[in-house]
Parts: C-alpha cells; structure tokens; sequence
C-alpha cells in the first residue's frame, strides 16, 4: 500500500504542511469556485502571457463568476468577452497561442462547447503532433460539466469521454477545493492543451484550504504537478470505488455508509483522465481485489468503460469478481424532475459493491 | 465598366441593403409615422382590425411574462428567461403566420410560442423541468424552443426546403438573438436558405444583450440586418417595440417568401429590459439609466396610445383584452401549481424509437431499484 | 454454438437463398462501393422522401462516387450539392426530417463530419428523446472513416467512438458487400438517426453478391433488419476475435493464419455498434474463453474498450485469460508513410492472441 | 431621419462594399487599365522592380506546378492540388507581406508558401506523406498547410490579435477559398477580426470551384465581397489573374491593416485550370469550352506582355527568371527522388511534450514487435 499512499498531491503536500506548521488546518473555508478564481488570478500575475476570453467572462465574472474580478485587476486585455461563438473562441485561442501567449478559454457549459468540436479535435488536439513540436499550444480550456444541478437540457451533460478518446489533449477533472487550485495551475503552466472539467455542482462546495500555502507549495520544485496522478482519496480493504470529478464526493459518501456497515471501502479519485495514472489504479485495485467504476456520463464506451478494461488488462488475476460500473444510462441528461434516478447515487454504488461476489 | 451594368449592380445592392435607419409605423408618442410613398407602399400599416388582435396578444403576452416571473419567485418554475419589453416581437413573430406556416422559437420566445396557440403549461414544461419539452411540434408546427443557439435556423432552413420539394405554401419564421447571429450556424442557415432560394424569414431580436454581452461587442457591423446582402438576400430594419412596423416588416417578408421570392433577413431594434434570466444579475453590466431610457419606448404604451386616440380600442374592449390576459394567467398559475408526477421509466423510453437491449437492462435495474426503496 | 449460428443476417440468408436457388452462387463481384450505391438507388425507387445531399454528391457522384448516377435518375431535388457546411447540412438534414423527408447526408470524409458535431450531439441524437417521439428524425449519416488507402491528415479518423457515446445515434459498421448493401437500407429504413459509417480501404473491394437478391429478401417480413445484430463470420474453438467495420478482414485473415499454425479462432463481426448485440458476442466469448478486440481507432475510451468491459462483465468466470486489445494507438492518425506501423496487423493480432496466456 | 444620416449611413456603407466590377490594372490583354483616379489613388500600380520580382515568382509558381504534377504521375507524392492558374494571387499572398508579418495558407496555396521562402522539399514533406506537416512555422511565420477549411482564419485572426495585445507591427493574410466561404469558422473569424479590430487580411481566392461544386451553388450574393460590410469591415474584389491588380489591392488592405484600420476582405476572381487534385476528374462537373474560355486570362501571358512592352522584361532577364524556375524545380525534383526514411517512434513522441507513460507503453510494443521482425 506504501506506492499507493505516496502519490501525495502539491494540494495535499501544500495542506500537509499548513497543518503541520501550527498543528491544526487553520484555513477558512474556500469554495471550489474561488479556489479556481484564485488560480486563475494567480497564474495571470506569474505570466503575462496569460489571458482569459470567453462568454461573459469579462465584467459579468462568467455565469458561474469563476472570472469575477479578472477584467478589473487585469484589464480588458488580459481578460474580455468575445462574440458568441465557440468555434471563434477556441480558433482564436489556437492562433493567440501560436504567436506566445497562454490562453484560459472558458466554455460556458459542456453542451456549448461541440460548436467548437473541429477546433478541438482537428487543431488544439494535433498541432504539436502536425509541427513536430515546432508548434506548442499551451491552451487550456475550463469547461463546467456534468449535472446536480437541476439544469435544463445542454446544461448538465458530462462530455469528458469525447475528449479523452482524442489523442493529444490533456485532460484533468480535480474533485476537491484543492486540486481545483493546483490542477488549473498545472494546466496553465502545462505546455500541452489541457481539457479542464470543473464539475458545476461543486462550485459552491466548500473546504478548509489555504491557498497561499498552495501557491507557496508549488514553487517548490520537488512538488511534482498532478498531471497523470490518482490519488488514493480513502483507505480501504474490501473493494476499490474508481471515480472522479462529481463522483468522487458520492464515492466517499458511499465508503462511509459501507463502513458502518462494516464493509471498508477504498475510494480512488483519478483527477487525470488524461494521461491515465494506470499505476496508482491498478496497485489500489490489487490490494482489494474488488472494483467499481463510478462517472456520470452514458457509460456506453466512456471512461468509465476505459478504465474497466485497463484494470481487468493489468489486474485479471486479483480480480475476484467482474469490475462493475456505476454509470450514468445510455439516454441523453434528462430533465431537472428525473435527474436524481439518472445520477450514481450511494444506494446505486452500494447496490454494485454487494453485486461484487462476495459468496464466491 | 459601363455605366449601366454599375447601376444595375448598385440597384441590386440598395435593394439587399437595409432602410438607413430602422422602419417605424407608430412612434414612441403613439403617433402614425408620415413615411415616404416608397417606404409605406412596402411597408403598410395594418388594419385596425389585425392591431387590436395584436394588441390583445400583446397584453397578454406582458401578463405572461409577468405571471412565470412571479411563479418563478415562488419557486413553481426553474427559470424564466423574459421577453419583458420584447413582446411587440414575440406576438408578432406568431401572427405573421397561417396555418400551414411553422415558426422555430427560441428559449426567450415562450410568449411567441404561446401566441400561436399552444397550451401555455404545455409550453412551462421545458422550464418547470418535467421534460425537455411539452408540446407537440409537428401538431403545431412550432419547433422546440431551441437552447443551443443558431442551431435551429439550419431547422428551419430545412424545413422549408422539404416544404418547397413537397410543394407546399408554407413559409417559415425563424428567430434568434443579437448574440446567436455571431454563430457559424446563422451564416450556413442565411446561405443555405438563399442558395436554395426557401420560404423562410429570419428574424433577429436585437435587444442589445447576450446575457452581459452588449451589441457592440457581438458585432461593429452598420446593422445585423447588413448582413443580408452577404447572402444574397434583402435585409430589413425595424423598430422592434413597434407592433404596428414589427406586424408590417415580418407580413412583407413572408408575404414575399410564399410568393417564391426567397428568404429575408429581418433586425428588430428592441430591448430586453430584465436580466437575461432569473437567475442573472443585469445590474452588474448595464446602468439603471440605460434601462431607464428605453422605458418609455414600451411596444404596449404606444400601442394602446395608438389604438385609443384611433378610437379604436374602447375602455370596454381594454377590460375585455385585459380579462383574457388574466385567463391565461390563471392557466398558468393552476397548471404550475399542480403537482405533475414523472415516470422513470420515459428516461429510457424515447431514447430511439424503440428501446436497445441495453437501455431495457437498464430500466429494468433502475426499476428493481425503485422497488426495493419502495417508490 | 447454434444460437450463435442462428443469427443469420438477411444478406446471408438472402445470398444463402441464391446458393440454394441453382446450386452454386452465381452473382457476379460487386464492390462495397457499388452495393452502396445501389441500396441508395433503391431505397429513393422505394420512398419519394428519400432524399440524398452533401458536398459534391451530386454530378460528381460524391469524392468516393458513392452517389454516383443519382442526380440523372431521380434529379436535382432528390439528390443534390449543397453549400460547403457541415453543420449546415446535419441541420438542414433535421429539419428536412420534420417535415417528412428521409435525408442520407454523406459527410465527406471522417474528420470533415465534425463541424457538424453539435447539431448531431445537441439535436440527431436527442430531438426524439427531447418530443417524447413526437418528433422522429429518420436521417441516415454517411461516413467514409478508417485509414488504409494512404490518406492525408484529416482524411482517415476513426471517428465512431464519439458517436456510439451519444445516446440516441445508432451506429452501424458494416464490413462485407451483402452488409453494405443491406444495412444501408435498413439505415435508410429506421425511423431513427444512423451513423454509417463506410470503411473507405474497402470501398473497392468485391464480393459476389447478388444485390436483386438482397432486395427481394429485404421485403420478406420474416428477414429482420440487421440493426442490433453481430454475426459470427468466422467459426472457431480456441479464441474469439471482435471486430467491426475495417478490421474485420484483417481478423479474418489472422483466424486464416492462425489455422495454419493449428490454433482455431473464431471472428465475431459487431456490425451494429449500436445497439450492440451482447448476446452474440458474450455467448461467442463463452464458447472460447479467450477474446481479443481489434479495432482501428485509438484504443482510449473507444468502441473497443466498451466491448471489453462488456465482455469481462458478461463472461467474467468464462474467461481464461484477460480481454486484450488491438487498437490504434493513442495518436492522432499518421501520415501515409506510417501507416502501416499504426493499423492492427495479422502480426499484432497473432501477438495478442499468444499472449492470452494459454500455460496458464 | 434626418438627411445627414442618410448620407452618412450611405457614405459608410460605399466604403464597406466592393467596387461594382473586380479592380484590374492591367487587363487581359496585358495593358495597363485606365482607371478613374479615385481607384487609381486607391490602387496604385506597383513599381516596374516590383512587378519584375513578382513575374519572377509567378514563373516559378508555374513551374513548380507543372513540377509538382509531374512527381505525382511518377509516383513520387501522393496528391497535389495544383494552383495552376490561380499563381497571382499565390504570388502576391507572399510577396505582400513583410518579414515579421505572418501567412495561413491552405492546402492549395504550395505556391505561395513557396514564394515565402520556405523551402520547397520541407513544404512537400505533407503531399509526398511522411508527415502531416514539414517546415516550421514559427520560424518562416507561415501557418501549416491547412485541411480543414476555413479553420485557419480563427488561428489567423488570434495570431494578429496576440500581435496587437504584444504591440507587434505584425500583419496578418489569411487565405481561402470560395466553397470554404460558406463554412462557420469564416463568419466567425471575420466577426472576430472586425470586433477586435486586428490586423488580419483575409484573401479569398475565387477559383470558381469547391471541388465539383460551381459557386453559384455556394452563394447567390452579388459577390463574396459583399460579405464584408456585414462584418463592418471592408470588402474588395480584384481581378485575380491580374498579377498588378492583386498586389495592390493586398497591399492597400495590409497597409491599411499596419496603419491600424482593421481587417479587410478581398475576394480574387480567378479559375482553377485544373482538376481539384490528381484524384479528380474535372470533366464530370464543367465543360471545356469553360475552361477554354479562362486560358487566355492567363496570369503569366499577360504579365509577360505587358512587361515586355513596357521594355523592363528583356529576353536576358526573362532567361535568368526560366532558370530560377528551373532550378526550383530542379531542388522538388531531387528532394522527392531522395527516398526518406520515417521513425515508427515519431509516431509517439510528438502527442505531447512528453509522452505519456499509455504512449511510451505502446512505443514499447511497437519497438518489440518491430525487433521481433527484424525492421
Ligand atoms: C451554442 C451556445 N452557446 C452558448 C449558450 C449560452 N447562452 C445562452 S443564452 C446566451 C446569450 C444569447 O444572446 P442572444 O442571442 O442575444 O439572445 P437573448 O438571450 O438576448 O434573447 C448564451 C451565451 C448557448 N445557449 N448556446
Ligand atoms: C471542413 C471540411 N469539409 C470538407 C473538406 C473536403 N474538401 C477539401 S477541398 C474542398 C473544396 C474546397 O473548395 P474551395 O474552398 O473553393 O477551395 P479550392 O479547393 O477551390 O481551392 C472540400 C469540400 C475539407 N477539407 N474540410
Ligand atoms: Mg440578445
Ligand atoms: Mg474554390
């Protein structure tokens, strides 16, 4: 379990030692949306480079106020609105990118971002490839994903399997206050384009985390970035829960209802989708011998379904049953009255644990 | 170049281009405009008839947006996107069309919507979030009010186009934002309808906003409706809280359509006078005295202006238009306050026509769950 | 084995018809191609709302000269060049289709169908679910996609992972003549929107097919549509290989190879990728116990790793060996002259069957 | 309205649209047009060493054409879309642009990335199909060839806008054709360029064809250029084949891009003599009484007419520009009978900065399957 426990993240390095410094997690509470704020604000100070465009984005701070305040601070040329078109938006941040700068796109919700497709998949994800790496689009581009939230139609859909099946985007999707500091960090600082799912319903979440300290802890250069790391969210014995983004929360929620029920269950936040961190994964999965994938979207070959088949690839013979997936159905997000039968919920997670051949 | 074919280029060009400033057959006062012959020979002021039936539509289109506003307050609707201060637009977009005609409303078009006739909590479906969408399209040949913008004036572009095929009369409205003219979709929509020369009119709802987004950053353009002429299509300007123009312009261009003569691109200047939804902040991107000064250019004041001084409308027809407004109010208050119960199992059933292995695998195990929590 | 054996498509039961008719079949070869062309000949003789558009499809006959004579039978309305848009010909495409007509759209090569990809994310694939049904969209999408004829960039994109993860779509891969044929009109046939997605290396490939035949077979009410349904096109003991589209002769070609050298493979042909036949592929599986995917597109959250999970969910105590991949790698296509490294090769097959630990 | 914003309106509105016929300066005959002296100001012609420097890359634009033809049918590259007849505007793209100015050409426009001075064998490295792309970008500031059409305009439009944030004296020429006009990204890139108000041409060569497709099946509009006034910025059109005219309407629209006074649009009237590609079969969609009818419009025919008449070609001149051409030729020649090899490892190395533990596994496989055969 040690190589496990290792893959600390900077977020948890950086909290680590604010706790240690004075004994106790002093931090005040932040939101997930102002840890990215913050992030965002942050990387613009490090970098001129940086700029920030999109819908709304300037001095209306975006629909969910993730740039509240940049157009202020940084002024209209670090951080403006631009018409309305995806296509546009992610065009323009490809050519910005080719002559030096570092652009932030914000996509206003995953179903608006498809306009933007064939820029996605046919320029930001090939040009390094196309060039040899003559061209570098250090492009990152924030889109606020997946449901809770009671959002209608083209609000809510969970659209990370499109992107991850594209090769040469990076793709992360942080679940905790921290990682939504120090992964958007990680994706501004990265050379490459990175997809970056911020899980709308956690927005408003909150959690004791000193952002200076994270700040502080990554310039540390033994603090290695997330890119390509799990992290082992929960310790347990009986079986793995795999999740990200939203689902990680209802992961750990389910650990917790099993536990009093005397069943201890090991929670795996993947955070990086893209590169998959297949040694963190499989060396969880091996110590229990049991797993259950959990994700939002239509599992029909999703990531959920990518992560089923590494896992029973590399750990087929600790496996002592199928790895069941805990998925969202093969139907389009449905209306905000029915979206609690289509989400992963504890007794769905619970329901797939007991499934896992205990008898066997 | 000779002579004649440069004015035969220019004739071509002035008649693609729109009026030098918008079209308006009643002013702000509530007053007739004394247009030139040209400009009121194309653009003739409706029969009092057709404005008090608009009128009636127009208030109640303001009762409707004030009603769902209230029932979003009290938490019976998701949200609302208003049409406050837009309902010259809204009623219309509707009653430029017959029978046999179809109109593609978006989000903010619910009164449009509703002017055609369809069931006021059928069309609170979408917003109350029981489904995606609650009326029969093809019953009332009204398309679903479409979120993803500029996507359905490809819709109606096909829609007329299988109408012009099948060799229907048909015309088709499609309307849209300011903001959504900024899309690929509008430009492929515009030149798809002019290549294949269809029955459809375009009609865009300049209100100066794309949520916090003003024109001026959507397009430096002398007028969205320049863009027409990059089609090859007459483009048209008109004051969008002038029912009287609105009802005028939008019956010229369908008229024009039905008659073979191809698509046209119609810009109301018009206003939206609220956020961009309930759950939008305007104050935090526009001044209290931007908004105040389009107050007194309300399509209702200058309507009900017009229509008294014309002695047209009588304080009895006013009760009465106000009566029917209230009838509908009531509809939607009583349809929102009933509880509507939803079935898990239309998640999995309209999924295609007839459901996959799959989606039945997994009704199946959502339905076992529900029992056993014993729903 | 006969329930696998049993699901007989109407091609064969049409070809088989043939055979039996004069003792021998007597069709002469026809290509993938020309099968294509007639099913969309026959189905606009069969439905006045069949309707057949895109870019250069008509007096051109389309890039790959799949419509080719189809603007001189039945004219310019029904089979037309439209303005040069994707988006604009999937939107129009629905809206043609509200309004009673039945559009087959080609796209015109795989990557150029992604300016399309919001109408058919947002609006194909959910308009039905989105009415209740009240709206129907029978639109049938056509697309060249998969490499193997030495195409530039963007012209060779194994596309059909993003559309099978759209609930709503279906999305057929046929691979041999009859299916060409066959399953274009049971495409053109469904009141649902189809992906169809047409391996272009074989476009030019025969088989002897009597497509009047097919024809006559397709109005027997007792031949059911081939949507939904795999075939076993090779019998075998040893281990099962899964392919679609153009992967399929080259796990035919493997399973040949492999019979030289004494071991016996069986070749399950998916043909629909959605809806997916679990039945035939996890009772195949059974029979064997050991399974190998091949497929062309990256491997990453793909078609391939949905029939993985699958198959380890379905067959999991039948299985003496992990489900192993062949796939693309997880890389942008490569340019012509690389080719031959990235597509799955009899070689890699064979690897990836020695490796289904047979000591074991 | 009052009639001074009638006339202002019109005044902004003249300066938007195109002259009523394309602008040419030497006409087909190969003598110099008289033009009124507004067009004249407006268009200059360029100097005698100007027009010299640019014949000497239209012959070798021709030749390599011709070359490149030539390789294909031995085999030597996969495919070429060949510019044949449309080398002007090829010419001109390039020779309009000052070195810190930057050039996105599509997969047509071999010539004018050529005449950029990239190096031919480099440029050739996508058509012969050892990989996607073969010069560097950055360096030569020309974009890759691009495929997917009208994609490129955006990166041109962010290139230009990173130069104006960064206070770049940078200039930017975008080309495409007349089908890709019809595309989403070219009414978002020109959107764009006009709101932002950056520095970008963009060149649309009309060539008359989008493959099979006649532009009349691509737009009704009067002209291409026409689309610019909806766009806010201004529109031009040039008679394509006429070397003079393009050089000076691209350098009038760039000049005026430097100077800060926004995009342009210009639209080049020209032919595409030849098939799309070698893949093609042109007779299947036009007649060649059509394409008769453009070859005595030929770019070089009366460039050397007319230089020749005005005393500045000589023979001698005119053989050390054929020996340019041939030694251009001579370079593509030996580049592509130089056979190549390709590293199966840079398959994965250029996904990412890095790759991947996924791609260094895979790269791993390949390796040891490739040992195992003994590659
Ligand atoms: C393709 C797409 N991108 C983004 C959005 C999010 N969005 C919803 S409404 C809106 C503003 C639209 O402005 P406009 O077209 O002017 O219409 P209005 O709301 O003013 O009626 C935006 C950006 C969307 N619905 N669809
Ligand atoms: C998005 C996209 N759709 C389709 C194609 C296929 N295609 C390649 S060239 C071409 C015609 C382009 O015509 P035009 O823009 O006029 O340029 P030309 O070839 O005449 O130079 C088409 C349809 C493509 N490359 N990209
Ligand atoms: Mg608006
Ligand atoms: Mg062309």
């Amino acid at each position: 379990m040690t190589s496990v426990a290792d893959q600390q993240t900077p977020a948890q390095a950086a909290a680590g030692r604010v706790a240690d410094d004075d004994g106790t997690t002093t931090a005040a509470p932040v939101t997930f949306g102002k840890a990215l704020t913050a992030a965002l604000s942050d990387a613009m100070d490090s970098d001129e480079g940086v700029v920030v465009f999109g819908e709304d984005v300037g001095p209306l701070g975006g629909v969910f106020r993730i740039t509240d305040g940049l157009t202020d601070r940084f002024g209209e040329q670090r951080c403006f609105d631009t018409p309305l078109a995806e296509a546009g938006i992610m065009g323009m941040a490809v050519g910005m990118a080719m002559n030096g700068m570092r652009p932030v796109v914000e996509m206003q919700f995953d179903a608006f971002a498809y306009p933007a497709f064939e820029q996605v998949v046919s320029h930001v994800a090939k040009m390094h490839n196309r060039t040899k790496g003559k061209v570098k689009l250090p492009i990152v581009i924030r889109i606020p994903y997946a449901g809770g939230i009671g959002g209608v139609e083209h609000h809510c859909d969970s659209s990370e399997s499109y992107y991850v099946h594209t090769p040469g985007l990076t793709v992360l999707a942080p679940a905790t206050v921290a990682d939504a500091y120090t992964m958007l960090r990680d994706a501004i600082d990265s050379d490459d384009p990175v997809v970056f799912l911020e899980p709308k319903k956690m927005y408003w979440s909150k959690d004791a985390v000193d952002l200076k300290a994270l700040e502080t802890a990554r310039r540390d250069p033994e603090v290695a970035s997330g890119i390509g790391k799990a992290v082992v969210a929960r310790e347990g014995t009986d079986a793995t829960l795999i999740a990200y983004g939203p689902s990680v929360p209802t992961a750990l929620a389910a650990a917790d209802v099993a536990a009093s029920e005397g069943r201890s269950l090991q929670v795996v936040d993947v955070r990086s989708l893209v590169p998959f961190d297949d040694e963190t994964v499989a060396a969880a999965v091996r110590t229990t011998g049991r797993a259950v994938v959990i994700a939002e979207a239509p599992g029909f070959a999703s990531v959920a379904s990518e992560i089923v088949a590494r896992v029973q690839e590399r750990c087929f013979h600790s496996l002592a049953a199928p790895v069941r997936r805990v998925v969202g159905f093969d139907t389009p997000f449905p209306a905000p009255k029915l979206e609690h039968y289509y989400l992963p919920s504890v007794d769905r997670i619970l329901d797939a644990v007991d499934d896992l051949q205990w008898e066997d | 170049m000779s002579s004649s074919t440069a004015e035969e280029s220019a004739r071509s060009e002035a008649a693609m281009l729109p009026s030098p400033t918008p079209v308006q057959l009643i002013n702000e006062r509530g007053v007739a405009v004394d247009n030139d012959t040209e400009t009121a020979a194309k653009y003739p002021m409706p029969s009092p008839e057709a404005l008090m039936r608009a009128y009636d539509k127009l208030v109640t289109g303001r009762r409707v947006n004030d009603q769902a506003g209230a029932l979003v307050r009290q938490g019976k609707m998701a949200v609302y996107p208003s049409s406050h201060g837009q309902e010259a637009c809204q009623v219309a977009a509707a009653l430029c069309l017959d029978a046999q005609d179809w109109l593609f409303p978006t989000y903010r078009d619910t009164v449009a919507v509703m002017t055609r006739d369809v069931d006021p909590v059928e069309v609170m479906v979408l917003l109350r979030g029981d489904w995606h969408s609650g009326y029969d399209p093809i019953e009332h040949k009204v398309a679903t009010q479409s979120t993803p913008l500029a996507t359905q004036l490809l819709h109606a572009v096909g829609v007329a186009h299988a109408a012009k095929l099948k060799g229907e009369d048909s015309v088709v409205v499609a309307m849209c934002g300011d903001g959504a003219s900024s899309e690929g979709d509008f430009h492929e929509a515009l030149n798809f309808a002019a290549v294949f020369h269809v029955p459809v009119v375009f009609f865009v709802q300049n209100n100066q906003y794309a949520i916090s987004v003003p024109l001026s950053h959507q397009s430096v353009a002398p007028s969205l409706a320049h863009k027409a002429i990059g089609y090859g299509m007459p483009g048209e300007r008109v004051d969008g809280n002038d029912l009287a123009g609105v009802l005028s312009v939008l019956g010229t261009a369908v008229q024009r359509a039905r008659d073979g003569g191809g698509p046209t691109l119609v810009e109301a200047h018009t206003y939206r006078m609220q956020s961009h939804t309930n759950a939008d902040d305007a104050t935090r991107y526009r001044t209290d005295a931007e908004v105040a000064e389009w107050a007194p250019k309300d399509p209702l004041v200058r309507m009900k202006k017009y229509l008294t001084d014309a002695a047209v409308l009588t304080d009895e027809a006013e009760a009465a238009i106000g009566d029917d407004a209230e009838r509908v109010a009531a509809t939607l208050r009583d349809g929102l306050n009933s509880e509507v119960s939803v079935d898990p199992d239309d998640l999995f059933k309209y999924v295609y026509s007839e459901p996959t292995p799959q989606l039945n695998e997994q009704a199946a195990m959502l339905r076992d769950e529900l029992s056993r929590e014993g729903e």
